[in-house]
């Protein structure tokens, strides 16, 4: 039994993943009445939020070891334990989820109109399991959480959803689960060649020979591809994002995407380095492909949702590139990225929300001419599409830029086909193609003259609509202009993982095998 | 050392008075709102004024505030740099600035955005002086793109414009193509100097060059120096408007007038001159760049004052023309002769913000008409208007003592002493004619509104009026600059001394002795202030006034025929060289279709349909059929399979041994 | 003269099996006497009869082998467990029958063939002879033919029965024909001495073994419905009356797979490389037919047989592994899928509408919005059995294809995992038609306390286990004390 | 005397009767019937050959076991099959097929 790292007394991280659910029972067994199920929630995610802020507060950014840890036996069976803890990578993204998740509930307030009280367990328990997946330290307690996201998450989809909601959850639901099953493959392989155990330390310090690595490396790549989206996997989520309510959209864009660069972050790195470094050279296209291919996809669509889905699978794009270039900037570029977009995307989705909430159309061409009648919302909305633009300023830029000049300067560390500086010049590009699909949808919704007599019509952003929009727009200027709180918490742990992603296993995997060969002698 | 805490008021004046406009502007009375900005704006003028003074008695400032990004050896701080250059940059821009904030109080009075327009003009201040005070290449790139931005937004000021809008995103656009080019450039720094110190990089340029350092791409090869000046030099092409992005300026002209004046005249899209004179450390290396340099330069210099020659609307003639000055100062910093530049930076911003108000004035006058066609004879109607505006087309015109000649013979004569082959003889061609053409146009568009014969309409004829003290008060002021600028740069701060160390500059410019034209201008020999009399731009220009008043002053329908004799020319610049159908045809329409036919083809129909529906679904539906078919609901059949499944099983067994 | 000293067979470990017998009898005569609105008394007493039969057996589980009838009869732990389990299923079986059943003709009958028919399973698992065990299999095969034919007047019902009866008389002909050559070979019937007689049996009695290893395998398979012998399975289950249908799809399928084992393990050690080969070949294809025709079908009980089908591929990893991992797994896996398909067929016998039973999936359509509480135990079931975590299907699979990488069948494990997958889809599209369709007929469902009961219980045990599954695979491990 | 092989012989022929037959049979259910009862007097002829040439006592009881068991199924199968037929009014084995698919 090792030493548990906990600096709070208390196990903190159980909290935050089961408060919710809390929640969602007590407003399942004893709340009645909407608007008292409304509050409820509210109170709970606001309570989680609180508590995970101490994670940020008491969070030691000196270490790359893992913090607030918590370990008790699960199945005795399998070692499979339940094992917690969260380090400079994963902490964030807990904040993160906590935060959407408050954002999503106000969001939802009177647009569900609709089984608000299932909505609302539905929202709590996804909390849960996200959260649980950035928290798991074990291999079997991240697939749990990761594979049980999709239950609440497909209702989500499925009951609030659009039109053709049904197609859109469905295969949404199966794309990532006949993703993930490989994934438990490749945790079962290794629980049996490191020795039983799925303990996610041991098995990034266990030396996988190159053919293991490789084969394990295969099967995460799916299951994370999946959820990046990376091209060509990625045709689930336009549909998803389209079809589904505002804040199910928020919540998709905001962490479930994020759920697969953090795996690769987590499990790919560490674990199989010599397949990562391997693999580059297919990372790196598949990400200018959803930056540079995606982005022209995203021009053109007519439907917002779709056009934002399709700008997101770009973003997500640096966000793989970053991760796969294994120096200290691009890595903290990308995990930056994954933030920010967190709040852009998220935040852009809500602007989509707030226009349908008055016309209950997503098409493009059914507006024109909103900045007539809603000023605020065209301020608003300008903010997030410039910062969707990365403009200066905003979070998204320092993601954007570190993610560049890492790559940049990635060549110092292996030699590709083609220079990583050519990488970076391509991935670049996005400056002026982001700019063409955000600039071009925001001219053509909301500038331009009032003629539609139903756009006459829209009222303004109400102060509850404000409200949820406040927390995004503090965080996207705070990060764009002062990021150094959060790159902080990750410069440490970051290090470490460049430090385990650079070094090769196979020296140790030839040594195990030595040993093992001359062991059989031995005993012969 | 200078006062941080001064400096940093500088531009923290105009921020705070945009923020407290723009976020409570609906509750604030119009003048509230004016008073605010323009205050905050004039106190900076003043102060960066104070500076100014500070900074001839040899203070400068270096320093950082805060760190922005970190990651170790990646380091962005946020800091400022006050020397000479950067100085005088600041006073031009709050100058002007402040002038413009008077003049709209007048100009935009009861438009429904107006404090919107003074927030947005404010914030530009503020933006323009982050870019010109910034320490390190991030500083200069957040104000570059927060010019960008604020420039965006207006020219699409008022949005119900179909055309404004249009115009607002192309500008931001192509203007992203520029910062593309600048982004790479500034990564290439980076990862050549480990730094985006403009100190650190520039102290290490020397010893990057003796390294020889060089990129390779698909076999083609450039030293890592010329890498990042042409990159650079990319960004500046987009923010300046030179060949092939120039196109986006002369439709910035759909925001108002002030704007014009302002932005995308006298402050913001020199910013692209300012950058490249600001790392003349790093150009000065690289023969490649500079000769880039002046190629676009001169290009642009001599292509848009070809179109300026036929434009009919009159904002649009300055437009180009404005392109065209532009295009003067990057060849003169291609010929090294960056304090020419500057120079001519610093002139050009009074004359033609003075231009620009007064042709607003006049647009003001004649309810919105902006076309030449319908103006004339404004002379007796507007006099202070006329007497401003005359001063600007002399000063254009290049006619001594203007601002503009000495600005702009100085940098025809490095030119003409620079040795540069090819490019240099090209380039020294096209700023010669186009110091004719300057002049023709100008004037034509002078005479067309305020000679000539009076064409305008009879329902606007009672409106026309001079316009208030608020805009002519203005007018006058920016008139003394363009008066006045030219004479004091040359005598009074020495700017065009060739030793630029010796001169006004000091190190804040660096130039090889190599190749420094003033200095072989000096060499020359020292001429007396008669000189100008025996050059060729000062005869091209009274020339050029020359035709100009021939055509549209005497024989007024010489112009026509004249067009109608050269058609073919005519309708060629009359529609700007079809650069912009060159771009719809050639990258607009492309990208769309691509775009689509990645959607229709590569997404929907391979990926979707293909491989998804087609492929794994089809798969499994065409299983579960067999499967079903299988299950014929005979007793029979069920029988045989049992028994089929046991013979199989056996066989394989007994044939496996 | 010397009295003849009689020495009494040690009978102790059947007290349960006599029981359940006695009992079964008492329940056939006694419910003649009773009253016709009294009948559903009799049912109450099956259930009570499962439950103090359970009692029985778990107060004298044994730690080590117990042998009875001169080791005609085996009880140790496996078929101890084993038991507890078809107790559990016959017990919820029959209380899904108390409402059905009460207006069908001849109660006491119904309630006495359903202990019979346990009786009869109780007998094959712990049976260590082949004599025993095909009285236990004709015993358990005679009642279900029987009960699934019960509603005598549905042209289906009877339909079914037939069919089932045929095939299954044809299994126990190949299994009896199997027996004969194993008996032929080694002289024996009993387990032990025909694994030893099998294991140096030379290569001349190699043909008669195959042959009988492959047909006896059949013989079993058949009544595990494993592909291609499953053929029966998804028509018997549409026609027999939904208890029955219930009743048939966990407690004779825990009853088959654990004489399976036993088989496997006892006879047929010597022989373990074919035995795999072949049920790797037959679990691919017992795996593709259920998971893919069931996509194929409208009525959800056609629709659960053909995923009870799906689910014996998967548990043949377990078998295939064939080590105490593999096993336990079977057990785990059959212990967790009987709470969730019993509470999938309590839900689908609790909806009526004035006599009509829904079994179409569009009888499902809305029904969250009409009965939240089922709709929610529905969803929990169904997702269940996609093998979606928090709920226990997952360890269910989990435990079998963790035993299969383990022994190094990675590729099975992959092809079963991506059926799994395309299994999931006909469970979530029946979670669609509740969730996310609007009503279209209204159920009015039965109030009885004890189906709402079991639906509570069976829906809490399924979350239960998937969140804390730890003692459930530690028991099960322990079950295995007896065999390996 | 006759070998162990001739008997076995017999039986498989038996065997291989009774199921050629339940599946070639497209007529009457009856015949199925009969069918199966070949079977399980095939497995007895197996039992008794094996046991009479192993000395073996045991298989002898075994086909008590079977034909009383056989006796019992009959009983039962014919029970169901008049159910049957007093629902479909026929007993063609080509009409058992309203449950497919």
């Amino acid at each position: 039994m090792m030493e548990l790292n906990n600096v709070l007394g208390f196990p903190i991280l159980t909290w935050s993943i089961f408060l919710p659910t809390l929640g969602a029972i007590i407003i399942w067994l004893f709340v009645r009445g909407e608007s008292a199920v409304r509050w409820t929630a509210l109170a709970v995610s606001v309570l989680t939020f609180l508590l995970t802020l101490l994670l940020w507060i008491y969070f030691d950014n000196g270490t790359a070891h893992m913090q607030f840890e918590e370990f008790h036996p699960w199945i005795t069976a399998f070692n499979v334990n339940y094992r917690l803890g969260v380090d400079g990578i994963s902490m964030p993204f807990i904040l993160l989820t906590s935060l959407l998740t408050v954002v999503c509930i106000v969001s939802a307030w009177d647009c569900i109109k609709t089984r608000v009280k299932e909505y609302m367990l539905a929202f709590l328990i996804l909390e849960t399991t996200l959260i649980g997946v950035f928290a798991a330290l074990d291999g079997i307690l991240f697939y749990f959480f990761w594979e049980a996201m999709l239950i609440p998450m497909f209702l989500i989809i499925g009951v609030w959803g659009g039109k053709n909601r049904v197609y859109a959850t469905i295969k949404f639901f199966l794309y990532t689960l006949g993703g993930s099953v490989l994934m438990l493959v490749a945790l079962l392989a290794m629980y049996f060649k490191a020795g039983h155990t799925f303990d996610l330390q041991a098995l990034m310090a266990y030396p996988f020979n190159f053919e293991w690595q490789f084969w394990i490396w295969i099967g995460f790549f799916i299951a994370f591809a999946v959820k990046v989206p990376m091209w060509p996997l990625h045709t689930w989520l336009p549909d998803a994002h389209t079809e589904a309510p505002t804040a199910g959209s928020v919540i998709l864009a905001g962490i479930l995407l994020k759920m697969g660069a953090y795996g690769f972050l987590r499990f790919s790195l560490p674990i199989c380095p010599d397949a990562s470094q391997y693999f580059v050279p297919l990372m790196v296209v598949l990400s200018l492909i959803a930056v540079v291919y995606i982005s022209l996809v995203a021009m053109m669509q007519s439907d917002m949702k779709r056009l934002i889905a399709y700008s997101s699978i770009a973003h997500m794009g640096f966000v793989t590139l970053g991760t796969f270039m294994f120096t200290q900037q691009a890595l903290e570029g990308a995990i930056f990225g994954m933030i920010s977009h967190g709040f852009v995307a998220a935040a852009l989705f809500l602007c989509v929300g707030v226009l349908y909430d008055r016309m209950h159309t997503r098409e493009i061409g059914a507006y024109g001419g909103v900045v007539n009648v809603m000023p605020k919302f065209a301020a608003v909305m300008m903010l997030f599409c410039m910062a969707n633009v990365a403009l200066p300023g905003a979070s998204a830029f320092i993601a954007e830029i570190m993610v560049l000049a890492g790559t940049f300067s990635a060549d110092q560390l292996y030699e590709m086909v083609i220079s990583s500086k050519w990488v970076a010049v391509a991935a670049a590009t996005s400056v002026v193609l982001s700019a063409c699909y955000t600039l071009w949808m925001y001219k053509r919704v909301v500038f331009g003259d009032l003629v539609k007599p139903e756009v006459k019509a829209m009222p303004d952003m109400s102060w509850r609509e404000l409200g949820f929009f406040a927390p995004l727009m503090v965080l996207v200027l705070w990060l764009g202009l002062y990021p150094m709180p959060v790159l902080n918490v990750i410069h440490v742990s970051v290090a470490n993982l460049v430090e385990q992603a650079t070094s090769t296993k196979l020296h140790a995997a030839h040594a195990l095998a030595q040993a093992e060969m001359l062991q059989q002698t031995v005993l012969r | 050392m200078l006062n941080s805490t001064e400096l940093l008021a500088i531009p923290a004046l105009p921020l705070i008075a945009s923020l407290v406009v723009g976020l409570f502007g609906w509750a604030l009375k119009e003048k509230l709102s004016h008073t605010i900005t323009s205050a905050s704006v004039i106190l900076s003028a003043l102060l960066s004024a104070h500076v100014f003074t500070q900074v001839l008695g040899g203070a400068s400032f270096y320093g950082n505030f805060w760190t922005w990004m970190l990651s170790d050896t990646f380091v962005v701080p946020v800091g400022m740099m006050i020397d000479q250059l950067t100085v005088i940059m600041m006073l031009t821009v709050t100058v002007v600035s402040s002038c413009v904030h008077i003049y709209t109080i007048g100009y935009m009075h009861g438009d429904p955005g107006y404090s919107r327009f003074f927030s947005y003009i404010s914030g530009f201040t503020f933006s323009m002086l982050v870019l010109v005070m910034g320490n390190n290449f991030f500083t200069l790139f957040f104000g570059w793109e927060a010019v960008g931005l604020v420039s965006y937004l207006l020219i699409g000021f008022w949005f119900k414009r179909e055309s404004a809008n249009f115009a607002a995103m192309k500008a931001f656009i192509v203007n992203r193509v520029g910062d593309f080019g600048f982004l790479v450039g500034v990564l290439a720094i980076w990862y050549y100097f480990g730094s985006f110190d403009y100190r650190d990089v520039f102290a290490q340029v020397p010893a990057l060059v003796a390294q020889g350092d060089s990129l390779h791409f698909l076999g083609w090869e450039m030293s890592a120096i010329t890498f990042i000046c042409l990159s650079l030099f990319v960004g500046a092409m987009g923010k300046s408007g030179q060949v092939p992005l120039h196109v986006w300026l002369p439709d910035s002209m759909e925001g108002p007038t002030p704007i014009s004046a302002l932005i995308h005249a006298a402050t913001m899209v020199t910013a692209g001159v300012f950058m490249v004179a600001r790392c003349s450390p790093m150009f000065e290396y690289s023969e490649t760049a500079l000769a880039a340099v002046v190629f676009v330069g001169a290009v642009t210099a001599w292509m848009c004052a070809t179109i300026g020659l036929v434009q009919t609307d009159i904002k649009r003639v300055i437009a180009y023309s404005t392109c065209s000055q532009l295009g003067y100062m990057f060849v003169a910093c291609g010929v090294s002769a960056y304090s020419a530049a500057i120079f001519h930076l610093m002139t050009h911003a009074y004359f033609k913000a003075l231009l620009f108000l007064a042709a607003g004035s006049v647009i003001h006058a004649v309810m919105a008409e902006q076309d030449l066609r319908k103006m004339g004879q404004l002379r007796k109607a507007m006099p202070v208007t006329y007497i401003t505006m005359l001063i600007a087309a002399l000063a254009l015109s290049g006619v001594p003592p203007f601002a503009g000649f000495w600005s702009k013979d100085l940098i025809i004569e490095a030119v003409g002493a620079r040795e540069m082959g090819l490019v240099g003889d090209f380039a020294y061609f096209a700023v010669l004619s186009a110091v004719f053409m300057t002049a023709f146009y100008t004037f034509r568009m002078f005479f067309l509104t305020f000679h000539n014969s009076d064409r305008v309409a009879a329902k606007t004829k009672p409106h026309v009026h001079e316009s208030p003290k608020v805009i002519t008060i203005p007018l006058m002021i920016l008139a003394v600059g363009a008066l006045l600028t030219g004479a004091w740069g040359v005598m009074g701060l020495d700017i065009a001394n060739p030793e630029i160390a010796n001169g006004y500059f000091g190190s804040s410019l660096f130039v090889l002795d190599a190749h420094n034209p003033l200095m072989t201008l000096a060499e020359e020999g020292e001429h007396g202030w008669y000189h100008f009399v025996f050059t060729a731009p000062f005869w091209l220009a009274i020339s050029g006034i020359g035709l100009a008043y021939a055509m549209y002053f005497r024989e007024t329908d010489m112009p026509a025929k004249l067009a109608a004799a050269s058609k073919p020319v005519y309708t060629f610049i009359l529609n700007k060289w079809y650069w912009d159908e060159l771009y719809a045809k050639t990258v607009m329409y492309p990208a769309q279709g691509l775009g689509r036919w990645l959607w229709q083809k590569g997404d929907l129909a391979m990926i979707d349909k293909g491989l998804i529906h087609g492929g794994i679904v089809g798969g499994v539906l065409a299983g579960m059929n067999r499967m079903r078919a299988m299950q014929t609901g005979y007793v029979y059949h069920y029988a045989f399979a049992m028994i089929i499944g046991v013979f199989a099983t056996l066989t394989y067994l007994v044939l496996k041994g | 003269m010397n009295p003849v000293n009689i020495n009494m067979p040690v009978i102790a470990p059947l007290i349960p099996e006599m029981f359940v017998a006695v009992m079964a009898m008492v329940i056939l005569i006694g419910d003649l006497f009773l009253a016709k609105e009294h009948k559903v008394w009799s049912g109450y007493l099956a259930i009570l009869t499962c439950v103090v039969a359970g009692f029985l057996t778990f107060s004298m589980s044994p730690s080590h082998a117990v042998t009875a009838f001169y080791g005609l009869f085996v009880l140790d732990p496996f078929a101890s467990y084993a038991k507890l389990l078809i107790y559990a299923g016959t017990a919820l079986a029959i209380i899904l029958s108390l409402d059905y059943i009460k207006d069908e003709f001849g109660v006491g009958e119904y309630y006495s063939l359903m202990l019979f028919g346990m009786l009869g399973m109780m007998i094959i698992v712990s049976s260590p002879n082949f004599v025993t065990m095909y009285l236990g299999l004709e015993l358990m095969a005679l009642c279900t033919y029987v009960l699934v034919g019960f509603q005598r007047d549905v042209l289906r019902s009877s339909e079914a029965a037939l069919k089932y009866f045929i095939l299954g008389s044809l299994a126990t002909g190949i299994l009896l024909y199997g027996i004969s050559f194993l008996y032929g070979v080694t002289g024996s019937f009993d387990f032990a001495s025909v694994g030893a007689g099998i294991a140096h049996s030379g290569s001349s009695g190699r043909l008669a073994v195959l042959l009988g290893m492959v047909l006896v395998i059949a013989g079993l398979a058949f009544k595990v419905s494993i592909a291609p012998f499953h053929m029966w399975t998804p028509d018997a289950y549409e026609g027999a009356p939904t208890p029955v249908t219930a009743y048939m799809s966990v407690a004779p399928k825990v009853a088959g797979l654990v004489i399976l084992i036993r088989v496997l393990v006892d006879v047929m050690p010597s022989l373990h490389v074919e035995y795999v080969t072949i049920f790797t070949w037959l679990a691919v294809l017992t795996m593709a037919v259920g998971n893919l025709a069931a996509i194929a079908q409208r009525n959800i009980k056609r629709m659960l047989a053909y995923s009870t089908i799906g689910h014996v591929g998967f548990v043949m990893l377990g078998i295939i592994a064939g080590n105490a991992d593999g096993y336990a797994g079977v057990l785990v896996y059959m212990t967790i899928y009987l709470f969730m398909n019993m509470g999938a067929f309590a839900v689908i016998v609790l909806m009526r509408r004035d006599g009509i039973q829904g079994e179409l999936l569009d009888d499902f359509a809305g029904l969250s919005k009409v009965h939240p509480g089922y709709a929610l135990a529905m969803g929990l079931y169904l997702f269940s059995l996609a093998g979606i975590p928090f709920l226990g299907g997952f360890w269910g699979k989990y435990v079998v294809f963790m035993a299969a990488i383990e022994t190094g069948h990675l590729y099975l494990a992959i092809t079963a995992l991506l059926f799994s997958v395309v299994g999931a889809f006909y469970y979530i599209r029946v979670v669609k038609y509740i969730y996310f369709d609007d009503t279209r007929v209204e159920f009015n469902f039965v109030e009885n306390r004890l189906m709402q009961a079991t639906v509570a219980v069976t829906a809490i045990a399924v979350v239960g286990l998937g969140l804390y599954p730890g003692p459930l695979i530690n028991i099960c491990k322990a079950a295995l004390g007896g065999i390996i | 005397m006759v070998p162990l092989s001739a008997y076995l012989a017999v039986a498989a022929c038996l065997f291989s009767i009774g199921i050629v037959g339940l599946f070639l049979n497209r007529k009457n259910v009856l015949i199925i019937l009969m069918c199966i009862e070949l079977i399980l007097l095939s497995v007895n002829i197996n039992l008794a050959a094996f046991s009479h040439f192993l000395q073996d006592i045991s298989g002898q009881i075994f086909i008590f076991f079977v034909l009383t068991v056989a006796a019992s199924e009959v009983a039962v199968g014919l029970a169901i099959l008049v159910a049957y037929y007093r629902n479909r009014r026929s007993i063609n084995v080509d009409d058992i097929n309203t449950l497919q698919g």
